[in-house]
């Protein structure tokens, strides 16, 4: 039977989270064995249910929707890897936002209240010494909802990933008010993770670890290379120039996974975030072990041995 | 004509129990996570009543949906009843509506950010547009199935066009236009679910957003609950209209 | 019977005089009131499939203000086509039809008696007869006090506020006849009116249409089956056949009215009933093109 | 009875020149490429057109679409009629069509999936659970619309209660029959565009979705109008079965 | 008139006897055939508001096997609702009605032509005449052939693929005639059939019906509005009124049959006539419950 992996984009994004789809595209799956299908689905949710209902063995989704299922006892789901472990939001205003001091008292976009995006902007802008209570929140669901209201100047700022920010054709009125860098600074929180039920994990462990080793080996080729992905994304993404991917690629240099992703300081640090959030009144705070799964990981990294400098691999 | 309601009411009761045996055994097959147990349902909708977050969103969703409803009927049926009525503007525009109406509602949805905003009036632009087709399309169907003799024998006792709208045709198509609205009432809800969702997200179907988002089944089947008793009660709203209009009805003499 | 009362207590509208109809080829109006020979007025109805039924055809006519002209004809001869062209729910397609000077448009001066009734069905008796009243505008109160009147008439006064699904078929006509009367019109069009009626209530009803017609001086078409009914009421007798020639006989009752129950043993009505009977006999029977060549 | 077509071909024409007129218009006053401009979706069209992408999504949605389609009627067809035509079944389950009706399809998407998956199934689920009620509830109002006179002539012709079905309600209720087809047919290519986003993305649903999100308005466009035109055409087929019911309208005789 | 053909041309069902009519109150059944006090058959029709008409009330009685009875009475007075319930479309109130030894059961053994026509307006001619034969699966070619004989025996041979859209009155009378005739039943209701038919087609009808009748050994129930046809075709006139008491009288037809046309001026014939004329116009302008009383 093919390894189901299921994702919740609809085309390779202009994130790492790419590596899955480029490692089909470039047979690094198949190098290590694995016959893998990927199965697309809109968002985290949809992932969460044809995961729990059989339609895939492994799912790209949200980090607190990982921790929700878990931590309420609905779904026992492991984390065994992050192709992608940040997804590079940004905050995007007017024109005549000059600068973040003066966002209060105008509209702000944010996905509803208690979701991820507007749990980290407000610490975002916490770091900026603003209050987001003083913002005009407007709850506007899907990020490209989000970013066509900005667009169409119904709200005055709001945070969307780069990826986002580099379709938007026309970008004229529009300035990026946070900076991706600034963004996760202030925010380092780990937003996605692959993970597999324990059932999975016990049957198909010789699967799980091939798909973790050809991600890990994709995207050490790609840090080394950047030409790969902007090839290989050029290939799948004719809407946009290849000078759009050469930027990207350089903002994303030091962000590939090349050690499987998973550092259990961050993972540790997002969740204690997570549960701060809104979501998750009245969840208890659950361990690390409770949702994630080295063992896979540092099997690849055995066998691979561990890269220096980016993705720390901390147990 | 319809007596003895009693047993109408048994046997729906005997529905709603089937579904709930159905539901239960559906939640145990299925897992919780995905389909809550009645119970569980239950004491959601306890804790949901209670602390008023639902008379909120629904009085909000409410005032969405009625507006949005009033402006889709009073859309829809002078321009079904024009449709119908003067037969080269039916012919011309009838493909328009069939195209209107296959157009998925969200591809609308950038076009009325732009001319009306997230606000109250993109929310019923978004119900209205769900809703007028439903009624356009019955009251044409009903107006253009009006009966032929009496329209002539109206315009033989000197109806002018107008009046035989008005006296004929549009009473003729009471039943074909009872569709519609029924129809167009229970299209029209979802659509504000819609609306609450891919505008600025409130009401009923930001609940939905919120709930389904972070897997809390049990409130979001509340939710959903409260959405069917609306539809239902919208129906027999209509179905009340429907009796007093049907009263000449009454078997058949000569 | 006691005195005869009009249903109309007051008139708040100026009743139209008596109007001629005429019903002449196309381009002959100058010609209308010198030249009565006899010329093709025409109607056909298309099919899809492209056949045509001509229902008028060679139809030449001209009645009189206030004339009581009553058609007989064979069953499916064009007697209705006839009425309704003359109503102007139809246009002729050769010839015209001219109602006073003008080309007609229906209206509430002309009442139409429809041979299947056309009641509408959502409304009582009491809104049907009011129909045409409710359309010119006339007030609610007057318009009550008309048509309780002219239920009266008809004896639907205790039906009232039935449905017409709850009358029976004659119950149904009479309401078709009094929603017609109701507007006091100066032409009638009357589709076989009586013919769901029994002997005696006929009888009353055509007492009571004569009175009407007499009282206003309208002008009136009576299509009918029975020759009895067409002699007792009429001025002129006019017998239809199938086309390709509608117009088949003219013929005058010169009986001196008001004519009562006892002309009908009178040797003149005698020797019509039995022109006319001969004429439809030989119509039906001795007429190629009809069904019923060479039986009966 | 209609000939001469000419002039509503005509005026259709004027009418399509008209939008695209208040279209340009839009995409200018919208600026930001939120509305594209013709020319833009023109040339997006060719090049979709060119490469294949659209005939393979219309393809594989046209499958899902007719197959789900099918199926709502196999289901509301039937149930309508039974519904219409044994008022206990009818007057018990009404509130539970409107219900249902009143449901927004989305809360039915995890079941469906639990139950069918991604794929298909799930698919033509969605499909036939959009389109389905329309067809079901307007078969119902014209059954419980036939004419009792005719019923009456039925039973006394000697038929048996299917019979009257067959020969009397159901050619009775065309009309009303016809017009549940329309909103379903319609209906149903919105929900197959849903089902496309909601299970496994894929087909013109899915396309609107990866030009949506990544702003690619003009090919976004070009599948916009690609379901309206789909949507007249079924409308258009629907009408040629209509028009072949219609023959009897003739006129009005006796 | 060519010799008379059999419409049926070989008959592939066993014709049914012809069946006796009871009609009779409630728990009488064992003294149907001793008997024949009037006892009260009634049939009331409820309004939402409460208040009922009764249409029939106290009527009583029994019909041979093979009779032809015939029904007249002023309008409203409860024929049509009389049929309907000798049909088993509707339930007696009290009373209780028979045909043969059952409650009747409607079905291609019972012909009904109906006051209004009611014909399948999606159907041709052709296959309005051919619904009852439909229904009781007759095949096809079969269904055909008798089809075109009565459509011809009708005088509508050339209509047959006309809808009755295109028809006129009286052609729509003929198609219900000829369909309740076509399943060749052994009882025919029939409710004012030849009321839109001019003089000639309605006698060539006639002799259609009595030949049929009298071939079938057919029981005939059968209302006109007509005093003289109601004599012509019955073997006894039942004369109802309004209620509360809705038979009135039952007079014996005692003329030989085959009845020729002269037999209208047969002193018997004049004398019924003039005796049932009589009864109605009582019925109607001396019944203080009638509308017309006093009138006419
Ligand atoms: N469905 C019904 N609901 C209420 N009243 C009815 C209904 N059918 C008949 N009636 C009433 O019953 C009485 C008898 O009606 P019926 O049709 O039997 O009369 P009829 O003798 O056939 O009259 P006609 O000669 O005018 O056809 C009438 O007063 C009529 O108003
Ligand atoms: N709308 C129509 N379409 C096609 N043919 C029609 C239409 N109306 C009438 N006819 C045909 O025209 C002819 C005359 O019809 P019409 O109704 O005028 O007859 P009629 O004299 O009133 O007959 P009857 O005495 O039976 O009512 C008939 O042959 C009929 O079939
Ligand atoms: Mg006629
Ligand atoms: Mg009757």
């Amino acid at each position: 039977a093919p390894f189901r992996l299921i994702v919740t984009d609809l085309e390779p994004p202009l994130v790492p989270n790419s590596v899955m789809d480029l490692a089909l595209s470039l047979g690094y799956f198949e190098r290590e064995g694995v016959d893998v299908e990927l199965v697309r689905v809109q968002q985290t949710p949809l992932a969460v249910v044809a995961l729990q209902a059989g339609e895939g063995e492994m799912a790209n989704v949200g980090v607190d929707t990982a921790l929700q299922l878990v931590a309420s006892g609905q779904l026992d789901l492991r984390a065994v890897t992050s192709p992608s472990k940040s997804l590079f939001f940004m905050i995007a205003a007017q024109e005549a936002i000059g600068d973040v001091a003066a966002l209060p008292g105008h509209s702000f976009g944010i996905g509803r209240v208690g979701s991820v995006d507007q749990g980290l902007s407000e610490q975002v802008l916490a770091a900026q010494g603003i209050d987001m209570a003083a913002l005009d929140q407007v709850a506007l669901g899907q990020p490209a909802a989000r970013a066509q209201a900005l667009a169409a100047g119904q709200i005055d700022a709001t945070t969307m990933s780069l990826g986002t920010w580099t379709t938007l054709p026309d970008q004229t009125g529009m300035h990026i008010l946070v900076d991706p860098d600034a963004y996760f600074a202030a925010a380092p929180v780990v937003s996605k993770v692959n993970v597999v039920t324990p059932q999975v994990l016990t049957e198909r462990r010789d699967d799980v670890v091939a798909v973790v080793t050809a991600l890990v080996k994709l995207s050490r080729d790609i840090a080394a290379d950047p030409a790969i992905w902007i090839d290989a994304m050029g290939a799948a993404r004719p809407d946009l120039a290849r000078a759009d991917f050469e930027s990207l690629a350089a903002a994303y240099a030091k962000s590939w996974s090349v050690n499987g992703g998973l550092s259990a300081r961050e993972l540790a640090f997002t969740a204690d975030w997570n549960f701060k959030g809104e979501d998750f009144a009245g969840l208890e705070p659950v361990g690390l072990d409770a949702w994630v799964d080295f063992t896979v990981a540092d099997e690849v990294l055995a066998a691979l041995g561990t890269a220096p400098d980016l993705d720390p691999a901390d147990r | 004509m319809e007596r003895g309601n009693q047993p109408i009411w048994l046997y729906r009761v005997l529905v709603v129990v089937a579904l709930v045996i159905v539901w239960w055994l559906a939640s145990l097959v299925a897992g919780r996570n995905l389909i809550p147990a009645p119970p569980a349902v239950f004491e959601a909708a306890i804790r949901l009543f209670g602390d008023g977050t639902i008379y909120e969103a629904t009085a909000s969703s409410l005032g969405i949906y009625v507006t949005g409803l009033l402006l889709a009927i009073a859309i829809g049926l002078p321009m079904g009843l024009i449709a119908g009525g003067v037969p080269v503007v039916g012919r011309t525009l009838d493909p328009f509506f069939n195209a209107l109406m296959a157009t998925p509602r969200v591809a609308f949805i950038p076009l009325i950010i732009v001319l009306l905003g997230l606000g109250f009036w993109a929310k019923i632009t978004v119900v209205a547009l769900g809703a007028v087709m439903p009624i356009l399309i019955n009251t044409y169907a009903g107006v253009r199935n009006g009966d032929a003799e009496l329209v002539e024998m109206a315009r033989s006792a000197g109806a002018r066009p107008g009046q035989v709208f008005s006296k004929i045709l549009l009473p003729g198509a009471a039943p074909f236009i009872m569709v519609g609205l029924r129809l167009g009432a229970t299209i029209g809800l979802i659509n504000t679910v819609v609306a609450e969702l891919y505008t600025a997200v409130q009401g009923l179907g930001g609940l939905l957003a919120i709930y389904g988002n972070t897997f809390r089944m049990a409130p979001y089947f509340v939710v959903v609950l409260i959405l069917a008793c609306l539809g239902i009660a919208v129906a027999e709203l209509l179905r009340l209209v429907e009796r007093r209009l049907d009263r000449w009805r009454i078997g058949t003499g000569g | 019977m006691p005195g005869w009362i009009s249903p109309w207590p007051t008139k708040c509208w100026l009743p139209s005089a008596p109007l001629p109809i005429w019903i002449l080829p196309t381009g002959d109006r100058k010609l209308r009131s010198a030249d009565h020979r006899p010329q093709a007025c025409r109607k056909s109805f298309g099919r899809p499939g492209g056949t045509t039924t001509t229902a008028v055809a060679d139809f030449s006519l001209d009645i009189a203000p206030g004339e009581f002209v009553t058609i007989l004809g064979p069953s499916g001869c064009g007697k209705t086509t006839l009425l309704r062209l003359v109503n102007g729910l139809l246009k002729p397609d050769g010839g015209s039809v001219t109602v006073g000077d003008r080309t007609p448009v229906p209206g509430p001066d002309m009442g139409f008696v429809f041979q299947s009734f056309r009641l509408i069905p959502w409304a009582t008796a009491e809104r049907n007869v009011g129909f045409g009243l409710e359309l010119a505008g006339v007030e609610p109160v007057r318009r009550k006090e008309i048509v309780a009147r002219l239920l009266d008439r008809v004896g639907l006064g205790r039906s009232a506020s039935a449905y017409p699904a709850e009358l029976s078929g004659g119950m149904k006509q009479r309401v078709a006849l009094a929603r017609a009367l109701a507007t006091d019109p100066s032409i009638l069009l009357l589709d076989e009116p009586f013919a769901s009626l029994d002997a005696q209530t006929r009888e009353i009803m055509q007492l009571e249409l004569l009175h009407l017609w007499s009282e206003r001086r309208a002008t009136a078409l009576f299509v009918t089956h029975s020759v009895e009914e067409a002699i007792l009421l009429a001025d002129r007798v006019v017998v239809m056949g199938a086309a390709p020639h509608s117009l088949r006989h003219i013929v005058p009752i010169d009986l001196p009215r008001p004519r009562r129950d006892e002309v009908r043993t009178s040797p003149a009505f005698i020797a019509l009933r039995n022109e006319l009977t001969g004429i439809i006999r030989a119509l039906i029977t001795e007429d190629p093109n009809s069904p019923f060549f060479n039986r009966g």
